[in-house]
């Protein structure tokens, strides 16, 4: 974890109202892992006031260069959109832990929808490059929501709409309960999005009786662990009653969150 | 150029300290900023329980501030003494506890349990917690409990005894010679300034608790305030806080009083906020001709 | 939609009005924003004589906010007469005096020797001033000295009196209850919150008078918090501002309990804050279902 | 006095750290006079959170432009250098009173110092377009300070720096003093800047027995006369204690100002 200085090498638009920002990672950073994220100061005035963050979407060893996806949201995130390649950007990172790898024989069902695509897509690359077959279902409400995406050479990509207006019509949880239970025998799912989308995921793993794990996202203060800020719920059996999104998280088995 | 402060027979290395509840225990800020060079480490606040805080979410953003509703979220006493204190043992700068609880007892309680401990330099109390006796009304807001409580934790302590005032009261000065008339070694104003924030879109509170604290650069003008009015009325060190960002935040404090500074919010924001802030302050005496921090008080 | 207030028994057309000290007496705003638009205009405070005010500079800036120590610099309740009413006269939109002193006679010779005028439709009285007889403190800061006032100014006047709250007390629910013992038909809150910023190049302070009232979005928490804790205090309405720029901020007092509104700080920003608050008001109820303002209320 | 939304048509730097912007002036607003100002609210966010107060500098009725000549400051100036052609501004104007215009037979000694330039100048030019023999007067510490002015017609501009780099060496109030009685005999005083300055020239002014007028600054809240925010004191002989330089001002006879 440092706070670096680094440069932003492009911005671009991927879908309506998602951006891609690439910027310089520095040689003395520690990589960052699938599902760990990055809090940016996006100005020196105190509007806003808080860091930003985000999961990373990408990382290039050769290039020394990480990215994010964003959604273009608020004033944080309108001020973001408005920088240029060549504006300096103040970073914090790697935070958070991440995913955890499945084994050899476990196909990974990777979940994502609206700003959870970031970190997914990283770790379906990651598993895409190692070998695996990774299966990342992209859920939104419409075509114009779909980002143009390079494909996976191992694994692939399922759209799915709302509307129907691209890839499977419904929801992505819709698409995974389409599968039989054979092709989701030695599944593992991965999920990051919207709550309601989590917990169905959480519940189609459940009722499949697979394991699932899940990136949350909560309000940050600190992104580091100390301000007890950003907690989510556990379920009753664990052993504590919350837990911090930034330090224990922001990826926890499904089953250890209380699901409201 | 001489930057340490003296409370009570003992020495803070420099003014610049970090705020409790924002910096932890310190462990998660010891890659980012040098934890050595620190005035003191306030600790987030200890009570004699665990207690797991309040429910979420517990922060929302206001303009040029935050309001968080953290409650008093802590591992209790036990456990402080188990899995924190090794850590804390290790540094080399100034360890203040931030003491909390809902009883006189419960304050006292803690510093018995822990008052051996040589990791600990000394105590802040955080009186802005409700009491439970009194309606709910917070400690820090009746002169009367002030000075009782004071005096009755000086009892059980060697260490400094520092009193944390909140602002939201009609007469912040009278608090403060109530902590001092009860033995205080110092104060340390403000704690945060009573807000909230309502969701127009869910319509409801922000924050499940209602109303929370607000912090950061929109209260500095209540903190420095508070700082000037306090350091008229007591002759103990008056410690100051609330939205310092930068050297400048941190020598306006001092010029309206303050002895020593914490910085709170701004960890979030720049992790090495302290290290700068305490550059900025040396370069600001270099060039003003001050050799030790009082003579940034008696201007006006 | 119907937009109106009743307070005691008139009406105000709708829930937009302009802070007293921020929008003079009208006239410098009317090329600026529609005055007949407005749900009520504020007076600046007008007290028996006329005041200078006081010493320059009156103003500062703080992060997302504002410091002023303007004082009660006005013409005095004769040349008011004089020079004020005529225009205000010309006026479609009620006009609300607000009314200061430094002891409780002042308050009272201003209603008597304004209450004849059909241009005021109500007063509004600023207790943030420093009662002499009380050794300067707020007369706004104690229960008693609040039931005094408002019961003795309500012999003066049938028109609805308007009691002002000051932020920078301990418990503002106990003031207002003290407002409605006293017979207020209506309380409004917040006036500014006490503040101070260091000139760090002149090593004094910013302003003269040391400390100033802070205004604007930085205070906008603690006025939605004490909107929030004041309605559910009293039965009487409750005029919120402090902080509001937009429709967004004006929705948040309104579902904190608020039934009408002032914009302050933000006629300087935008003179037509105002007119521009009133559109997003209606554009939020029309959304939301909503027919009249009450039904902000009782959310939460 | 109108809020109106205008349109940056240049920026460009005129002497180390001050910048001179030009910008669209609507056909329905009125014409500004030398001496009044504007105030722009520079952005959205709340920090800077007041408007900031600018005299005219120039106002071609041909072009419908006026514009503004400014020191980057703070926080406010900052962000109002980083603006382009092009980009909006919200300008409110104009404020305030003006010069008055001297007799025919009386030679304006316009003095400018530091930010005070902008008025001055525009006060230079109108009278120097109208057939007056403008002196105007530039004070500054040195020559990196000395802005790019093209020349008067039938006035003159007179250069003075502290430390003898360019023009005069000295102040303005020096090459004042330097004048002859005889060539100030029908002078008439006109003066903006630093208040150091400003007491200077209201002080050769009373010794030579001449009338002066002088362009104040006081921080600002409302710009319209409204707060009461603005004041400056009055001499001891005036009505009142008090007089607000956005309304009752800027411009003052400098006997009225209680000079400390
Ligand atoms: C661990 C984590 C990873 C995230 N990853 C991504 C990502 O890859 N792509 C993406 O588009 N977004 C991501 N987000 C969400 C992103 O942080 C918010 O969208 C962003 O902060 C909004 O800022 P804003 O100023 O534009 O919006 P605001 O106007 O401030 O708020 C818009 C919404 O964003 C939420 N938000 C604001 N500040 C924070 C904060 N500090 N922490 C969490 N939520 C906040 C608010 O509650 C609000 O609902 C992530 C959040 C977390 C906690
Ligand atoms: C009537 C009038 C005309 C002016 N004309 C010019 C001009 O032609 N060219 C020029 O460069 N400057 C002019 N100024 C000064 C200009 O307004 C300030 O330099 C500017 O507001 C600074 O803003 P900032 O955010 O960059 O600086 P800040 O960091 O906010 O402050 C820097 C300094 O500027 C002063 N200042 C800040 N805000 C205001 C305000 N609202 N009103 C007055 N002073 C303020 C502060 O007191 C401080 O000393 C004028 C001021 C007034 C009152
Ligand atoms: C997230 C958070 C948690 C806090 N927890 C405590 C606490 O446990 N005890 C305490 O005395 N103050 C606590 N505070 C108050 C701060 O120590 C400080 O008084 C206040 O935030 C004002 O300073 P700042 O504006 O620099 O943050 C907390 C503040 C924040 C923002
Ligand atoms: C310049 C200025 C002058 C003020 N004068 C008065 C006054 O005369 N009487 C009064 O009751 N309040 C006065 N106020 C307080 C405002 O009416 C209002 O309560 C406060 O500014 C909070 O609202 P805001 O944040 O929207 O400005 C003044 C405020 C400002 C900024
Ligand atoms: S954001 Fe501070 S603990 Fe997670
Ligand atoms: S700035 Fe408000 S009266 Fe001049």
């Amino acid at each position: 974890m440092t706070n670096f200085k680094s440069e932003i090498l492009s911005q671009k638009s991927i879908a309506l109202g998602y951006m891609e920002m690439t910027f310089r990672w520095p040689e003395e950073s520690e990589k960052p892992k699938p599902g760990q994220f990055l809090t940016i100061k996006i100005q020196e005035q105190p509007v806003p006031l808080l860091r930003r963050p985000f999961a990373l979407s990408g990382f290039d060893e050769e290039q020394k260069s990480a990215s994010i996806i964003y959604q273009v949201r608020g004033t944080g995130t309108k001020m973001l959109a408005a920088l240029k390649a060549g504006d300096p950007l103040d970073v914090l990172s790697p935070l958070g832990n991440s995913f955890s790898l499945p084994a050899v024989d476990e196909t990974p069902l990777l979940v994502a929808g609206g700003i959870g695509l970031g970190p997914i897509l990283y770790f379906a690359r990651e598993l895409d490059k190692a070998g695996h077959s990774p299966v990342l279902i992209f859920g939104c409400r419409e075509k114009s929501l779909i980002p143009d995406l390079p494909p996976l050479t191992n694994g692939r990509i399922q759209f799915c709409t709302d509307d129907g207006s691209a890839g499977f019509h419904g929801s992505s949880v819709d698409y995974m309960n389409s599968l039989s239970s054979d092709e989701t025998g030695n599944a593992k799912v991965y999920s990051c999005g919207p709550t309601g989308m989590l917990k169905a995921c959480h519940d189609f793993a459940l009722s499949r009786d697979l394991s699932c794990e899940t990136a949350m996202e909560e309000m940050m203060a600190c992104g580091v662990g100390a301000c007890m800020g950003c907690v989510v719920e556990l379920a009753e059996d664990q052993d504590r009653k919350y837990a911090r999104v930034c330090k224990d998280g922001p990826v926890f088995q499904s089953r250890t969150i209380k699901w409201t | 150029m001489d930057l340490s402060i003296k409370i009570k027979d003992k020495i803070l290395p420099n003014p610049v300290g970090v705020a409790s509840g924002t910096f932890g225990y310190g462990e998660e800020y010891a890659p980012l900023t040098d934890l050595s060079a620190l005035g003191a480490i306030y600790t987030k606040a200890v009570t004699v329980e665990p207690r797991p805080g309040n429910p979420l979410p517990r922060l929302v953003e206001t303009p040029a501030g935050m309001i968080n509703s953290i409650g008093l979220a802590n591992v209790g006493t036990e456990r402080f003494l188990k899995e924190k204190i090794p850590f804390l043992n290790s540094l080399s700068c100034p360890v203040i506890l931030n003491v909390a609880g809902s009883l006189e007892e419960e304050y006292a309680e803690v510093i018995r349990r822990v008052d051996s401990q040589d990791a600990l330099w000394g105590y802040e109390v955080n009186i802005s917690c409700p009491n439970v006796k009194h309606g709910g009304l917070a400690f820090g807001t009746d002169p009367v409990q002030v000075e009782r409580l004071t005096s009755s934790l000086k009892k059980l302590t060697d260490k400094p005894l520092i009193m944390k005032l909140t602002p939201n009261v009609t007469d912040i000065s009278a608090i403060a010679r109530a902590a001092e008339a009860g033995g205080a070694d110092a104060v340390a104003c403000i704690n945060t300034v009573m807000g909230m924030v309502v969701d127009i879109h869910k319509r409801k509170p922000a924050i499940p608790a209602v109303t929370g604290g607000l912090s950061g650069p929109a209260v500095k003008p209540v903190g420095v305030a508070a700082v000037y009015r306090v350091s008229k009325a007591v002759n103990i060190p008056v410690i100051g806080l609330g939205g310092i960002m930068n050297a400048d935040d941190a020598v306006e404090y001092l010029l309206a009083g303050a002895s020593a500074l914490q910085i709170g919010t701004a960890n979030f924001v720049d992790p090495d906020t302290s290290g700068k802030v305490l550059t900025g302050i040396k370069e600001y005496m270099k060039e003003a001709g001050f050799t030790r921090i009082s003579d940034f008080h008696g201007h006006f």
